[in-house]
């Protein structure tokens, strides 16, 4: 039958996508709702539920119309007031969006007729059709949002149909989904698998069509499998060692490079991915069209890191503790493995493994020093203005990174007109950031799904959902 | 005449204070056990690698001359971990006991030598602590604060105070109406001294048999901690750690979680096998003569 | 003599132990016909209750059997297990010692009597069960019926014992044996289960192989007697012979250690014998009662042969025929104390009240009201009187006897008076001081002078301290002996138990029983105390320990002027000891009186009855006329108005006494009778006692 | 007996009571509280008060624990915080999961354990006796979830007899069902069926050493009957005691087993609520759990006294 088994491996937090955080909430996401906008993951923007948009020369008035005749699974159709709703709620701080932050430039939101919605933003900003691809921004009901958290309805290809929480979701196909023929499906279970060796068993025995997000040091065992496809591609989802520049030592530009001098990229993929991930220089992957490809990866230099730490005043090293989140495998073993790598230069690791909610709480922006990581966000501007602008709001409870050529770079980036500008700025942002680094990014990791060969017409999506519309089984 | 004939048969079976003929259980639990305590002490001067050295080229290796248990995911010697892991797990298991010692003899003794009022009280409060599921107890009491290895020891030991001092206070209600118990009173006693020179001596054997058991139970908790994420931190790691994070290599290099596993069962079995035949040598009832 | 039913020849058996292997019995010989008692007698150890196990087959596979035990012309040593045990509870019936945990506690009495029936004559259930009412009925139970559902620990240990009984005779076994049945039961119902056996064994026909450390209980009920000592029958005959004119010095040693029981009071101490009891693992050579034996000559070296005459009676000794008395005890005679009458009393207890409270799971439970609004649950606890207002007092050097039934309130009395327990009400004056209700840090003086010396020697030492330290420790605690001063203070205190001075360093248990009893005594010596409450210290002993450890009691009192409470629940113990003596019943005084006074008329009704309850080793001391008491197990619960004696009184006068207290009648000064019967009433009783021994 | 049980149930829900206040306090110095997890990475301050409000957080602790006690005793226990859904049916759901495999396994392990405790006892120092020790020891030598992925990659992954994780639904049919309950059932017994074998082993030879047993022996049953109505009722008393204790480890195991099978059951669901601060969440479970404990251990008393007539009939004077 038409149904696709997929294994995730946590439990769904909420099922309302305003304030979804988990990878597999997001799939959620995109199954049951629908944006004003779709990203592809290669920095194109598709309409989705806006059928058009428009932006004003200043670009702080945009104006998206809406594709007509879209029903919400419950019957209803979708109007602008839905949208409008759906952002304030948004914007509303308690009820604790993540996509928050990305609003605060709305100034205003109008809905002339029921197919026209029309934004008044504080500053002009080239991306914000962009915006409406994110995960949280999902378009709801109105009149549903006391619900949508235990029974979601949305306008996407798939149904909700039922929770049981720790267990699985099931959903079916929604006949009137607004792209003709599609889903091809006619039902999904997510299944809550949180042990590897249960998932793989899983596929391995048919009991699940699809693993999602396969653990990554399962990879080479399943590619043996010739029932088992396994389907990698690169994100823009990242891991890094943090060094915040608030604090003694790391204030010191010379300490942060000579960190990143000696770390070993390659290595590091190698040992925290099991080769699932390419080194980097930032965020920007290598995949991208904007990765500056005519700056090496850089090789490990003890040498030149000695010196510049001595230069910064550390002739022989120093301590520093090293948090790492307990749960976050690929982030815990870059920490282990950055105890090693530092050791040569003098850098003497005290590693701390601290549970994901004190690390949430005490450690992430208040540290000195830990790792951390970020999913692939939606567009490279939401990538990297937060972390890199000395005004951008992650920036300032990260790392307090403050470059001054680097803010020039990103806010021309903003406001570029042409895709070759932006390209050259954010080359020259690749190559700023490499000798003034912020902290130490080492790669970015790769998202493979691993599927039992009779699906067809699925392929990993660098944003981490899963895209079902065009599946089948076989 | 009840009581005079238990007099008879008591004296028919003199009380035995240390085993005559020593039992197998006993003397293998107990050469593996002090084997293993010679090992995780000496382990920093005797494993071939240092356990945190990492070599990535060497990862996920298996056994061989070289690493006799081959290495795990960061090219670190399994071998020299399962030693060094061998102090943790041997520290965690022994200290929580301890700590559940330390807390719950003196509360039992306590509890069982004044009875009434003070009685009720401690027994109502440890039947609270009662009600709470071990792993629960453990997992509350360690989501106050950071983990570490000792605030694990001490939450360890708590989950297992409230049958310390159970089995405390019992051994005690009997051994305060020993008569030689009521002979340190007739001879003007303070109650402190008859709770730590006449009654605690003699409350010792049971108390033992159960802390030995208890060893275990704590090596065990601890690795059910460590898997939830509570437990040791690394690159430090026990053997329950050691296993929990080989557990998603497992087919891939199985000696990596196998090497800790089968570490933790000869300790468990040893002291297992130490507690059992403590009790049988120790239990006077093991012994009734067959008339 | 009828042609024995079950026989032993030469029946030797070792058991295999951690130190080697243990003989615990040597080529023993002996023969039970139908319808006879056959006694055997001897010391713990001496190897009575293996004889019995290796007889039903019960021993475990640590015995090598070897010799032969025949039962009706069948050889049961090397027989099949099926066999034995089509045997066991139908031909052979046998009765434990401890009724307490022979029972299974979980199956109703009626089904544990009922079940030999089932698997051995094929009954159905209902049908065994008839059976087994009527056989719980034999043995004297009331109402039979209704006890046949009952659970044991319903019972009292006298009914648990005939129930014990009415299991092992429900088959018509044709040979009884019965290992000390009666040793963990009081002397009232120790009676009235010897009458019970008597009873059956003419009924039935019974053979009973009756195995008892009680001489007096083998005089009551045996037609023969075998002597066993260390493994080895050194007597073996009728029983007049053996206990009239014993042949074998073990036997005359055994006689004189008992203290005897007569109106006369006491000069002579007791004479028991020395030494020790043998290793059985490494037993002496030749003559095994040699090294204790007075008589002993060279000749004794030699093993010695058991000779038994026509008539089946014998002695392991070539001197029997020859022997001379026992040897009196060559210490002082007894001191008789003065009466003191007119001083001042060491201790004075007055209207001591002790109750406990005895929660009770599923009990009741009462709604009271918590401040005086809150309904709040309370559990109704049963009360239990353990001492109800007695008044007593203990004069200086005075030896007062306390004499009662198990649980009458003896110890709780004992250690009341030491304030090692504290008393519900009462006043408790030493030396005209009231400690009653002092605080336990100003009863210092009350600690050094009154001590106490317990009745079970292996728990009255703690296993982990070397002996001396532990009679040190009370030096140091409550005298001024210097530090450097004590090891030999307290090696002067072995010496007067006469203990050797190393046995400082040992352990309790590299002690002997009678042993652990004198540490027991010197540890109360070591405070220099003026008053010492012996809590039954000689019930846990054998006679001949118990004769040594009574005679040190009384030497001390004469030497150190010490007066004694002392507790037992044997009369000819306190009668050979007290100077006065109380008796007591359910937490109350019944009589109190000097010892010639209570041991003669006027008797309380209960005195009375557990005077003619001892048995007396004497053969041929018949009581003019026995008195039984109904039932046992003396109630101590709940409220009580009038005698507390009243349900079991076989003199009872009627409603007066449940319901009114009874005065008390003082026939001569100081001798208090509490009941109901006019004094001439009680004092036309007959004598309890044999007509003066001699 | 009514009375008593009555006296239990109080005592229950006293311990009970005693217990939310204790859990309550607990999370309260928990770091990190549901708000921050709420509000996500780097929130401000005025997202987290925004949230707090919206939650009621912001009110003293008492008042707090008034507002749930209160709705605790007209019969609403909540909402999740963080699934924004009514716990009362959420947790029914997860317990009734649990239960069943709890049940399961409680009744392998005392039907299995009291089997092998009572072999090994009747043929003590022989082989069977050897086979059940070892067997008891390797049980409980290593964590549950050791045996529990080796229990996946053999039966599931190699074998492919058994699914290797979740719970099957009774509409797939009764196979479909039963099959995902054997390995969490299997492991969970594997690793208690020691402590009840070894118990009854111990328990059942020294009830063949007493004295009624011997008595029993004296009147000539059979060894059968000897074994099973004399020994083994009395043998069992002990062993109900521990069966109640093992509830308490059983309740505990299972976390563990739960998150191995991905089952979705109360173990899991507490896992989750306690790492999100979820407190609603938390306190029904902890409470839900404790009285599932503490009435195991109250059924276990009845049943003690139930089988031992000394309590059932009140005992006599000693
Ligand atoms: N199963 C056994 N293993 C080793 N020694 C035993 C065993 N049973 C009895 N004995 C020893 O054998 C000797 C005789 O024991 P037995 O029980 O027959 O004596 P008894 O006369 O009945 O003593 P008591 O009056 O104390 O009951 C004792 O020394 C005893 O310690
Ligand atoms: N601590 C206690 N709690 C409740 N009841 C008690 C306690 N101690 C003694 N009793 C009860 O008080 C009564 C008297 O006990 P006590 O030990 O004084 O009797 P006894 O005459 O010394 O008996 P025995 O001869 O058996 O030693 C008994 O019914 C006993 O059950
Ligand atoms: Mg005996
Ligand atoms: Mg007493």
């Amino acid at each position: 039958d038409g149904n696709l088994r997929v294994a995730i491996p946590a439990n769904l937090n909420t099922l309302d996508a305003a304030k979804t955080k988990l990878g597999e909430e997001y799939i959620m996401n995109f199954l049951v709702f629908s944006g004003l906008t779709e990203v592809d993951g290669k920095g194109g923007v598709k309409p989705d539920l806006a059928e058009s948009w428009a932006k004003s020369d200043d670009q702080k008035t945009w104006t998206f119309k809406l594709r007509p005749g879209v029903k919400f699974h419950d019957g209803r159709l979708l109007e602008a007031e839905d949208v409008k709703a759906t952002i304030q709620r948004i914007q509303d701080k308690a009820t604790g969006s993540t996509a928050r932050v990305n609003f605060d430039i709305v100034e205003s939101i109008e809905t002339p007729d029921k197919q026209t919605v029309v934004f008044k933003l504080k500053i002009p900003y080239s991306g914000f059709a962009e915006l409406f691809g994110d995960r949280q921004v999902r378009i709801l009901p109105r009149d549903k949002f006391d619900t949508v958290a235990t029974s979601p309805v949305g306008t996407g290809p798939f149904i909700f149909k039922s929770f049981t929480p720790g267990d699985r979701v099931e959903l079916v196909k929604n006949p009137d989904y607004f792209v003709a023929g599609e889903p091809k499906l006619d039902a999904i279970t997510l299944r809550i698998m949180p042990e590897s060796a249960a998932q793989i068993a899983a596929l391995e025995t048919g009991d699940i069509d699809l693993v999602w997000n396969l653990p990554l040091e399962s990879i080479d065992q399943m590619k043996k499998n010739p029932d088992v496809v396994v389907d990698s591609t690169s994100t823009s989802t990242w891991d890094g060692l943090i060094m915040n520049a608030a604090q003694k030592p790391f204030d010191d530009k010379r300490v942060r490079k000579a960190i990143l001098m000696t770390l070993d990229k390659p290595a590091l993929v190698e040992v925290a991915l099991y080769g699932q991930g390419t080194p980097t220089h930032t965020m920007i992957p290598p995949s991208h069209p904007y990765f500056n490809k005519d700056l090496p990866i850089s090789t490990p230099d003890i040498e030149g890191a000695k010196k510049l730490l001595a230069e910064a005043g550390y002739p022989n090293g120093f301590e520093a503790t090293l948090y790492v989140p307990v749960g976050r495998p690929t982030r815990e073993r870059l920490g282990i493995a950055a105890k090693e790598l530092l050791a040569p230069i003098g850098i003497k690791v005290d590693l701390q493994r601290v549970p994901w909610d004190k690390f949430v709480k005490e450690i992430e922006g208040k540290a000195a020093f830990y790792t951390d990581g970020f999913f692939s966000r939606p567009t490279i501007d939401t990538s990297i203005y937060p972390f890199f602008h000395s005004t951008g709001s992650w920036n300032t409870q990260l790392w307090n990174y403050k470059n001054p050529e680097i803010d020039k770079v990103l806010d021309d980036a903003r406001a570029a007109k042409t895709e070759e500008e932006r390209a050259a700025l954010y080359n020259k942002f690749q190559a700023l950031a490499e000798d003034d680094p912020a902290g130490a990014i080492p790669y970015v990791l790769n998202h493979v799904n691993a599927y039992r060969k009779n699906v067809k017409g699925f392929s990993s999506s660098p944003m981490m959902w899963l895209d079902l519309r065009e599946t089948t089984i076989q | 005449m009840p009581k005079a004939e238990t007099a008879q048969s008591a004296a028919a079976r003199p009380r035995r204070l240390w085993p005559r003929g020593l039992n197998g259980k006993l003397v293998i639990g107990s050469a593996v056990l002090l084997l293993l305590i010679v090992v995780a002490v000496a382990a920093p001067w005797i494993v071939p690698y240092r356990f945190d050295e990492m070599s990535i080229l060497n990862r996920l290796k298996p056994p061989s001359l070289r690493n006799w248990l081959g290495t795990d995911e960061f090219g670190r010697d399994v071998f020299s971990r399962t030693l060094i892991g061998a102090r943790l797990s041997l520290l965690m298991g022994f200290a929580a006991t301890a700590v559940s010692l330390a807390i719950g003899v003196p509360l039992g003794l306590w509890a069982g030598y004044r009875r009434g009022r003070v009685d009720e009280i401690v027994m109502r409060s440890t039947d609270v602590l009662l009600s709470f599921p071990p792993i629960m107890l453990g997992l509350l009491l360690l989501a106050v604060t950071p983990p570490s290895l000792w605030k694990m020891i001490v939450a360890v030991g708590i989950v297992y105070v409230p049958s310390t001092v159970r089995l405390t206070r019992s051994v005690t209600l009997d051994l305060a109406g020993e008569e030689f118990v009521q002979a340190a009173r007739a001879r003007g006693e303070r109650t402190s001294y008859i709770l730590h020179a006449e009654i605690l001596p003699n409350a010792w054997p049971p108390i033992m048999v159960e802390a030995s058991l208890r060893v275990t139970f704590a090596i065990l908790l601890g690795a059910a901690l460590s898997f939830i994420g509570l437990g040791a931190q690394p690159p430090s790691s026990d053997w329950g750690l050691m296993i929990a994070e080989a557990r998603p290599l497992i087919d891939r290099a199985p000696w990596v979680a196998i090497a800790p596993g089968i570490a933790m069962g000869i300790t468990v079995i040893a002291v297992n096998l130490l507690g059992d035949g403590l009790r049988e040598a120790l239990d006077p009832r093991m012994h009734r003569k067959g008339g | 003599m009828t042609a024995p039913l079950l026989t032993l020849d030469n029946l030797t058996l070792a058991y295999q132990t951690g130190r080697g292997t243990l003989r615990a019995l040597n080529s023993v010989s002996l023969g039970v016909g139908a319808g006879e008692t056959l006694a055997v007698v001897g010391e713990s150890g001496s190897g009575k209750s293996s004889i019995a196990f290796a007889t039903m087959g019960l021993l475990g596979p640590e015995a090598a059997i070897s010799g032969s035990i025949r039962f009706d012309g069948t050889e049961l040593v090397g027989l099949d297990e099926a066999s034995r045990r089509d045997l066991r509870g139908r031909s052979i019936g046998m009765v434990f010692q401890d009724p307490f945990t022979s029972l299974n506690p979980s199956l109703r009495v009626g089904e544990q009597v009922a079940e030999p029936l089932v698997y051995h004559q094929g009954l159905t259930r209902p049908a065994a069960l008839e059976r087994a009412i009527a056989a719980l009925g034999e043995v004297g139970l009331p109402s039979p019926r209704e006890l046949a559902s009952a659970y044991p620990h319903q019972l009292s240990g006298g009914m648990q014992q005939r129930v014990l009984i009415a299991s092992a005779i429900v088959c018509d076994p044709r040979i009884l044996i019965l290992d000390e049945p009666t040793t963990a039961l009081d002397v009232t119902v120790e009676a009235q289960i010897l009458d019970l056996l008597d009873h059956l064994r003419r009924s039935r026909g019974l053979g009973m192989l009756f195995i008892t450390h009680n001489l007096g209980v083998v005089n009551r009920i045996a037609d023969r007697v075998c002597v066993l000592y260390a493994g080895q029958v050194v007597e073996i005959g009728a029983k007049e012979a053996v206990l009239g004119r014993s042949s074998h010095p073990y036997t005359k040693g055994l006689l004189a250690s008992l203290p005897q029981l007569s109106a006369q009071g006491r000069s002579q101490r007791i004479a028991p014998i020395p030494g020790r009891f043998p290793d059985l693992v490494d037993p002496p050579p030749g003559c095994i009662f040699a090294p204790r034996c007075p008589f002993a000559e060279e000749k004794c070296a030699a093993p010695q042969a058991l000779t038994v005459d026509d008539t089946g009676s014998g002695a392991r000794c070539w001197k029997s025929g020859r022997l001379p008395g026992w040897p009196q005890a060559d210490t002082a005679p007894r001191v008789a104390q003065p009466a003191g009458a007119g001083e001042e009393p060491l201790l004075r207890a007055e209207h001591l009240v002790k109750r406990y409270r005895r929660g009770r799971i599923g009990g009741g439970i009462a709604w009271t009201r918590k401040f005086g609004v809150l309904p709040w649950p309370e559990v109704r606890a049963e009360i239990v009187n353990a001492v109800d207002d007695i008044s007593i007092d203990v004069r200086r050097g005075e030896t007062l006897g306390l004499v009662g039934e198990s649980g009458s309130g003896k110890s709780t009395l004992g250690r009341t008076v030491l304030r090692l327990i504290d008393p519900s009400a009462g006043r408790l004056l030493f030396e005209g001081v009231d400690v009653a209700a002092a605080p336990a840090d100003d009863l210092q003086d009350l600690r050094k002078r009154a001590q106490i010396v317990f009745q079970n020697p292996d728990s009255s030492l703690n296993p982990r301290r070397k002996v001396g330290d532990a009679i040190a420790r009370a030096v140091a605690l409550q005298t001024n002996v210097p530090r450097e001063g004590r090891r030999a203070h307290v090696e002067d205190l072995l010496d007067r138990v006469g203990l050797p001075r190393s046995y400082y360093d040992r352990y309790p248990h590299q002690l002997s029983g009678g042993e652990k009893q004198r540490v027991g005594i010197a540890r109360a010596l070591a405070t220099g105390p003026d008053f010492i409450v012996c809590d039954e210290p000689v019930s846990a002993l054998d006679v001949s320990v118990q004769a040594t450890v009574l005679n040190l009691l009384d030497e001390l009192r004469d030497d150190l002027k010490l007066s004694y409470l002392f507790i037992s629940h044997d009369l000819s113990v306190v009668a050979y000891i007290a100077d006065r003596i109380a008796v007591m019943y359910s937490g109350r005084i019944c009589e109190i009186g000097d010892a010639k006074d209570v041991l003669s008329p006027p008797y309380h009704p209960y005195t009375q009855a557990l005077l003619s309850a001892v048995p007396l080793a004497t053969p041929g001391a018949e009581k003019s006329e026995r008195i039984r008491l109904r039932g046992d197990r003396p109630p101590s619960e709940g409220e009580r108005s009038g005698c507390v004696f009243h349900t079991r009184c076989p003199r009872a006068l009627g409603d007066i006494c449940a319901t009114t207290m009874p005065p008390l009648q003082e026939p001569r000064p100081g001798h208090r009778i509490a009941c109901h019967l006019p004094l001439d009433e009680l004092m036309r009783a007959p004598s309890a006692l044999p007509a003066a021994a001699e | 007996m009514a009375i008593y049980v009555i006296k239990r149930l109080l005592g229950i829900v006293a311990i009970l009571a005693v217990m939310s206040v204790l859990v309550f306090a607990i999370t309260q110095v928990m770091p990190g509280n549901v708000a921050n997890i709420l509000a996500g990475q780097f929130a401000d301050d005025a997202t987290i008060k925004a949230i707090e409000h919206k939650l009621g957080l912001d009110a003293p602790a008492y008042v707090q624990y008034w507002r749930w006690a209160g709705g605790v005793l007209s019969g609403n226990l909540g909402n999740s915080i963080i699934m924004e859904r009514p716990v009362g049916p959420l947790i029914w759901e997860a317990f009734k999961s649990s239960a069943l495999l709890a049940i399961l396994a409680f009744i392998m392990v005392a039907v299995f354990g009291i089997l092998l405790g009572v072999i090994a006892a009747i043929r003590q120092n022989r082989f069977a006796d050897h086979a059940v020790s070892l067997f008891s020891y390797v049980g409980v030598s290593v964590p549950e979830f050791f045996w529990a992925i080796v229990a996946i990659i053999v039966f599931a992954r190699y074998l492919n007899w058994l699914p290797s994780g979740g719970a099957g639904n009774i509409s797939q049919g009764f196979w479909v069902w039963a099959s995902h309950l054997v390995l969490p059932v299997l492991t969970l017994t594997l690793t208690l069926i020691a402590h009840v074998s070894r118990l009854t082993r111990s328990s059942m030879i020294e009830t063949l050493r007493s004295n009624y047993v011997r008595n029993a022996r004296a009147k000539g049953l059979p060894e059968k009957v000897i074994i099973r109505r004399h020994a083994l009722r009395n043998a069992l008393l002990p062993t109900i005691t521990v069966l109640a204790i093992d509830v308490g480890w059983l309740l505990g195991n299972i976390v563990v087993v739960e998150a191995v099978f991905s089952y979705p059951g109360i173990g899991r669901l507490l896992l989750f609520a306690i790492e999100r601060h979820d407190l609603p969440l938390i306190q029904a479970g902890i409470l839900l759990i404790a009285a599932v404990y503490c009435f195991a251990n109250l059924i276990a008393d009845l049943l003690y006294a139930y089988f031992n007539p000394k309590i059932r009939y009140g005992h006599a004077e000693s």
